[in-house]
């Protein structure tokens, strides 16, 4: 078979071919690597490796030099939309732009090239970085003490029940529920499970919020406690929050605040004034670490003074002699991490915080709900709003009318933005709304952008037909996800 | 100054006035009185980039990072491996940096695509048919690995070999505490698990080497008949057989050592694959080749239903945001390795490892802490414990390695990579020679 | 008028529209600049500028967000080619692949941050680095001395052509005329004119090479020399180069070498060995330099030893003591550039020349030969070559024949070219050549690239129908270049 | 290893097959034996790539680099200003830096809108209508300055003021051996260019501010009747009237104060503008936006017969590559500063400067060099020689300027940046006392 060769016709400015796989892209023999000259003895693989571990062939990698390597990399990159590239509205995942400065910063070789495992002789730069940090997001959220360790939200989630857990057993208690409402994330309830306990969950009332009386009925001494992320997943705030609190703390439960909207409420509110007792943070969503594709993330947890003896060690602590040391909390639920967490998100979290300061994260929390409510009221008439009342950073539209009229979904419109210029947003979720649209501008985002992405929204409703045909200008049309699901190729070696 | 909201006054003034607002305050109106913060965060006010990136450049001062000052011997799971320009210059273009999970498989096939290379390579390295997206790092991967053997086997008891990383074990227990799994320690005998003869786990957990170094005889903890869990380090995949080949159900590992700098221990890269059987119970993101409306070649997240979004308390696991920059970063430097550099690589750091043991163990009162083969990290009895020995040598410009705790008898686990040259080597072996009498 | 705002759908992967400029983008009161805090008394501009020089308004720039700068300009890339996206066979311009080692080496702060005026004493490791550069560069051409200043070919050629003009005068000689080849790059004649000579053409023979009788012809003692590319323009070595330089000389008159070309020669032949008396390189072509959009690049000039004494200077030399000083040639013709030349592109090229050695480079040679004259095999019976011999880096090919029958023009198979994934040869180059395909494949492309090049070019001969429509899958359809001559809008501030 | 040629010997060898050949030496046989090349180049034998750093980060260190180690005060049209990540991020995405010309507009939207952008940007710095896509540098600038006045004024007298750097002066003369120009050398008297009364130039060329710092008066020069040319520093144009206003014909300088690090000198930016009627004599690139076929906004470089490659011997100049990356990241650096910052770092420019001066002038035995006012650099006397100087400061820790040559009395320029510090600046001038006397 004619091996492709490195044609660009993959890459968008030039055309909508496919990219070959770096498998196609080999040939054998050929190869990228080089090695520092080290003048060791060159024994041989027989010499070092004992005859029952040896492998017989080597392992198959692939074989591209370096040229067709960044090409092909190049050319991917090509095929990936971006926060770079232009507006990212995808609702409860807080898509702003990203500082560049930050990047610098945590490519810095003194944060970098550090060791784990180097004593803390040699890492007291690092620790402060970290204690600082925990204590700033321990002030941003109104909490006592927080562990960076949990590399993302779910870990925090998990994370936060195990410290639920062991309160209670330490309080001798056996608890076995705990209480989610309907509009939770996912995550919520997967990390309920792992967590050793049940999901309950309490549906939400025609306000959009926690159905108080439901929740009170749902309320026993089986309750372990309660997650609730405020402003909750329809972007509303929880307003009766405090008696929420006063409820669960009443039957002896934990309220536990899932931070992944706490862009929202920066310097506005904190979850430690609302009554909650732990706390996690997606830093990757508040504070701007960026996404990567999928990850790495951060998800630190925070937690008031009575849960503090619990949380995951080591951390990092002051001395009187003034420098870090690393320390276990008496009553530890034991490490989440191999290491500190995800380190270097941590530090551009960190330079992120210095950059904005307090006065600034109070102005991202301004702008974010401002830049939110605006496009609720300018798609007014357009879409559906369900619930048509103040909003905080983000909101839920709907084309169920649309759909009734002229069967436009939500994944239409989804894929109609696409050809429009803007990365869809979030559809279906929360699961209480059809055909949900759900819409996070972030406050990077300027008027003009949002201007132009409440037009193109407008558009789409108004001209709907050919939408179940969209995207048609993007680099594939529209993806067969049964097929993929239908007939598994989860790696190149699998094809047929 | 130092933030990076583009509103102007006059833009934020005809807003609200679209609106019907006058003021921002306005906007949090659903907020209680009594909620409201009042003065403010207690966070110091913004920094111009400058000014930061003093701040940052001061914290970084403070450390002491491994470089021509501070040649590193430490491993344990964290590796000093060489990062090639094309690796961090490929894995940092923007669209791989800021791109969110790709939803929208339309505009996402950059990432999917890496992502899909990634998973054959894993595979092909792991020797078994199935690899996800990512996971956090080594010790969680472990925990899916755990979770994943107890659903499939049906079984809650789980052998862990204490050749396991001490710090994943200790993750291991930790998240045990929520699904209650029985989690049951095999200690070692010199250097090797030594796996009881009766006792029906669900499944059993070595690392391949060990967290000593040592290489491990998989077909005997095959033999305990369990579902085979192996924790491998990939770049002895350079010269190993692979876990597959050897009856390992899941492979998982650390992926650090592909293109990740040290960085105080993450964002690293949890390894997870599995024989096709398990598929349906994979933790995290499965990428898979799919078509378009047109019938061109595309990518796109699959076997979804797997998930918490879509699952929720039924899932899998909950992970959802995973690593996958440090997978993409990762397939990319597998590739500029390539077949015969993969193993060029394996076989450096075995022969730097070798001649480092050889010649540390010619120092008086140096011991091996067992006979049994090492790869390319080993340990040492010292006259003077190892963390006495880590803060002397660090004077003398070495990271001399990790100082092992109590219940391995102390000493240090010495890791060598192929940037050692003979010349650091020497130089580190005449420093330790010094120091530890 | 509404603002654009920031929708992608410039993003070749999103669509096909304008990107609005950065003065579209602006809004009045934004911005993204920050600076240090000094604590330095805060003078006003009245207080630090006469009145009389002081500015009445500010200059306008433009009032952007770091986000919406990072977008545009992110977009404007994406819908750019370039090398790392796929192969550039751009004739002359060796639009080889840069290895990214030399982008890190070239960012090195003990290099990027130092003074041009610093002291020797603090200068050591540049000054080392740029004699090594200039005396490897001796050895690679045959030449005795050089100098690192000119930025560009074009200087290093008005840099030889008044080192001749010097050394003549020296001799007491006036001479009046520089004698180059028809199918001589324009910069040739230009710096010709510049140098303050004459140009006399001379033609080239059946062969494509210089036509020695011809040459003989011109040759006289009012000629200061002669500028000549080997291999030429057409990719074709002078054979007879020997007896040519034999001939200049016996007039007294000085062989120029115009070593764009260079890549095809390396380790195989030497400029200087050939009789030529001063040499300049294209650093951004032969040794990898990135061409940057356009530049910067670097062309040293290197000379014989008996022009030595005029090379510009200073030059860095090694002195007894074991360090380098800055030194100017005695008869020196002056500095050329306000500092040392584009140092870090010199620097580039130094980690290049590094990396592959003496013996990689002669690879180099050997693999741009390889892949150019396999490509003028392939298209054989598919395109008139009209010097259908062994070529050296380059080959020319021509559609004379194919615009005959089907009125396939060379100007669209460059633009059909860019449908099909590849950029466009050079065209119209050289001008002896009617319909010109000059195709410079370069070494970093793999035997699969050059295939699919091939069956790319072939298909388009096989099927020119709607070239002229072409190119229809890129960012913007083929551009009106006469109505941008003839309606000139020059800035964004001229427009109608 | 360490070259960048991806055949392997088996593809070699097909290749060779396909043309009927059988050694790769066959290939050169147009070349004359005699002329071959024996025993290869005298270069030494390929490193791999982090052998290559080793020795490009020794040499580096070799070098001592302005930083915290070697607070910068060094100006001369080199200046150490703030190059924030945006810039830098951008300006090296892949696709700006290994791109050719824009031979293929419709592949080349990228680079051609930002030459756009940067020549509009450049008009608006200079005052004049039109600006090219770039020249190599602020001394070939001037050169093709005095090319096109040359030419519009069909006069081949030129006078230059003193006041013009030294070494782009040098530059002016080492050009004007080949096109015959006839440069006169206009002396300063107290720290600006005394024109004289008569003579009759084709054009005259200063420097604003000029190389001692000082602001000359541009009206005067224009006095002179002849084509004004003026070098102008574009960070000064956050403060000053636009040369254009002026009266300036020709507006040149250099960009290197806008993103481009010192680096030793170069890659730097050749700043040139004019007025429109010299449009047809513009050295260079252009760039203009027109339409394509489907009337979408476009853009194309334009007026090409003025170029080499069309006009050959005729042409108006016979640049060909220019600095179109350093241009780009000149028009990201001035898009990143906007209207506003540009002013702000032209003021704190202005003010460290006087703050310095002021400082520098109490102490005894420094002397100002003229009284005529400055703005962001200035000269003074200092008691030993400016060479000596800068050589006892760089021990205290500063690059303390550039020294004068005698035939500006000797002593010291010194240039302040808006990243000078108070405190900087004030540990400066202590060092500076302690070693003039
Ligand atoms: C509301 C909510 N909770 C939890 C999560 C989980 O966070 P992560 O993806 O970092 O695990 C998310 C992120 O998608 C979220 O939006
Ligand atoms: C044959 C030839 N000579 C001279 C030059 C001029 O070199 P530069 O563009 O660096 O000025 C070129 C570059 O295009 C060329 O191809």
């Amino acid at each position: 078979m004619q091996m492709p060769g490195g044609k660009a016709t993959s890459a968008p400015i030039m055309g909508r071919d496919e990219e070959p796989t770096i498998f196609e892209l080999s040939s054998p023999g050929r190869n990228a690597a080089s090695f520092r000259t080290t003048d060791l003895p060159e024994w041989t693989a027989e010499e070092l490796v004992p005859a029952e571990h040896l492998q017989a062939e080597p392992t198959p990698v692939c074989e591209v030099s370096e040229r067709d390597l960044v090409a092909h990399f190049t050319r991917l990159t090509h095929r990936q939309y971006s926060v770079d590239l232009g507006a990212y509205p995808l609702g409860s995942c807080t898509m702003k732009y990203n500082p560049k400065l930050c990047d610098d910063a945590a490519s810095l070789p003194g944060l970098t090239d550090v060791h784990p495992a180097a004593p803390p002789s040699l890492t007291q730069g690092w620790m402060e970085l970290l204690a600082d940090l925990a204590s700033i997001l321990c002030r941003v959220t109104g909490m006592h003490a927080a562990t960076l360790q949990p590399p993302a939200g779910a870990s925090g989630e998990l994370t936060g029940l195990l410290l639920m857990r062991a309160w209670h057993a330490d309080q001798g208690r056996q608890r076995t529920k705990v209480i989610i409402p309907d509009s939770a994330h996912g995550t919520n309830p997967a990390s309920v499970t792992l967590g050793g306990y049940e999901t309950v969950t309490v549906p939400s009332d025609s306000r959009g919020c926690v159905d108080v009386a439901a929740l009170r009925e749902r309320l026993d001494t089986d309750v372990a406690g309660i997650m609730l992320t405020n402003p909750n997943t329809l972007g509303l705030f929880e307003e009766d929050i405090a008696e929420i609190a006063a409820a669960v703390h009443d039957v002896g439960g934990l309220l536990y605040y899932d931070g992944a909207n706490l862009n929202a409420i920066l310097g506005v509110t904190r979850p430690g004034d609302m009554g909650f007792d732990i706390v996690h943070m997606n830093l990757h969503k508040t504070f701007a670490v960026p996404h990567g594709g999928g990850g790495p993330g951060a998800g630190p947890v925070a937690v008031s003074e009575r849960l503090t003896p619990y949380l995951p060690g080591p951390i990092p602590v002051l001395g009187d002699d003034g420098s870090y040391r690393w320390d276990t909390p008496p009553k530890s639920i034991g490490r989440v991490h191999s290491w500190h967490g995800n380190a270097l998100a941590l530090a551009r979290a960190y330079s992120y915080i210095l950059a904005n300061g307090g006065d600034g994260l109070r102005k991202v929390a301004e702008a974010a709900v401002l830049n939110a409510n605006w496009l609720r009221h300018r798609l007014r008439g357009v879409y559906d709003i369900p619930y048509d009342r103040p909003n905080m950073h983000e909101f839920v539209a709907s084309t169920t009318s649309l759909k009734k009229a002229d069967g436009l979904k939500a994944i239409d419109v989804a894929k109609r933005l696409l050809e429009e210029g803007f990365h869809a947003p979030t559809v279906y979720f929360p699961l209480i709304v059809e055909e949900a649209l759900m819409i996070e501008p972030t406050e990077t985002e300027s008027p003009q952008t949002l201007a132009a992405l409440g037009d193109a929204l407008e558009a789409i409703a108004r001209s709907p037909e050919g939408a179940q045909a969209a995207p048609r200008t993007t680099p594939v049309g529209r993806v067969d996800e049964a097929r993929a699901a239908r007939q598994l190729i989860p790696t190149w070696d699998a094809r047929p | 100054m130092g933030h990076f909201v583009p509103h102007t006054d006059a833009e934020v003034a005809d807003m609200l006035g679209f609106m019907g607002l006058s003021s921002v305050d306005e906007l949090f109106s659903a907020i209680p009185e009594a909620l409201r913060l009042a003065g403010g965060l207690e966070v110091a006010p913004g920094l111009s980039e400058p000014d930061v990136m003093a701040e940052m450049g001061r914290l970084a001062r403070d450390n002491r990072a491994c470089g021509p000052d501070l040649v590193c011997f430490a491993g344990a799971g964290a590796y000093d491996h060489e990062v090639p320009a094309v690796t961090r210059r490929l894995t940092f273009r923007s669209e791989f940096v800021t791109a969110y999970t790709p939803y929208q498989p339309e505009v996402a096939q950059g990432v999917l695509q890496a992502l899909f290379e990634y998973q054959t390579l894993i595979t092909r390295l792991a020797g078994v048919e199935i690899a996800n997206a990512s996971l956090y790092d080594g010790a969680t991967a472990c925990v899916e690995a755990v979770n994943l053997a107890v659903a499939s086997s049906g079984r809650e008891k789980v052998w862990v070999s204490q050749g396991v990383h001490p710090t994943w074990r200790e993750v291991i227990r930790t998240f045990a505490a929520g699904t209650g799994h029985d989690i049951v320690e095999i200690p070692l005998v010199d250097g090797r698990t030594a796996w009881p003869a009766d006792g029906e786990p669900g499944a059993v957990l070595v690392q391949q080497p060990n967290f000593l170094g040592c290489l491990e005889d998989l077909e005997a903890a095959k033999r305990t008949g369990a579902l085979l869990l192996v924790a491998a380090d990939p770049v002895s995949a350079g010269l190993l057989k692979s876990p597959g080949s050897q009856g390992a159900d899941v492979v998982v590992g650390e992926g650090q050592p592909f293109g990740t700098p040290l960085s105080l221990g993450g964002p690293y890269l949890g390894l997870f694959a599995c024989r096709q059987e398990h598929v349906r119970r994979l933790p995290g993101r499965l990428v898979g080749e799919t078509r378009d409306v047109e019938d061109r070649r595309a990518y796109v997240t699959t076997l979804r239903t797997r998930e918490q979004d879509i699952r929720r308390e039924k899932a899998s696991s909950n992970v959802c945001t995973n690593q996958t920059l440090i997978a993409v970063c990762c397939a990319i430097q597998l590739s500029w390795l390539g077949t015969a550099g993969l193993r060029d690589m394996a076989l450096r750091c075995a022969r730097g490892t070798r001649y480092t043991r050889e010649a540390l163990l010619a120092i008086d009162g140096v011991e091996p802490l067992t006979e049994a083969p090492v790869l390319r990290e080993f340990a040492v009895r010292t006259p003077c414990r190892g963390d006495v020995v880590v803060e002397r040598m660090a004077d003398e410009g070495f990271l001399a390695g990790v100082a092992l705790d109590d219940d391995y008898g102390g000493g240090l686990l010495v890791a060598v990579t192929e940037r050692r040259t003979r010349a650091e080597i020497d130089a580190y072996v005449a420093a330790f020679e010094k120091v530890v009498n």
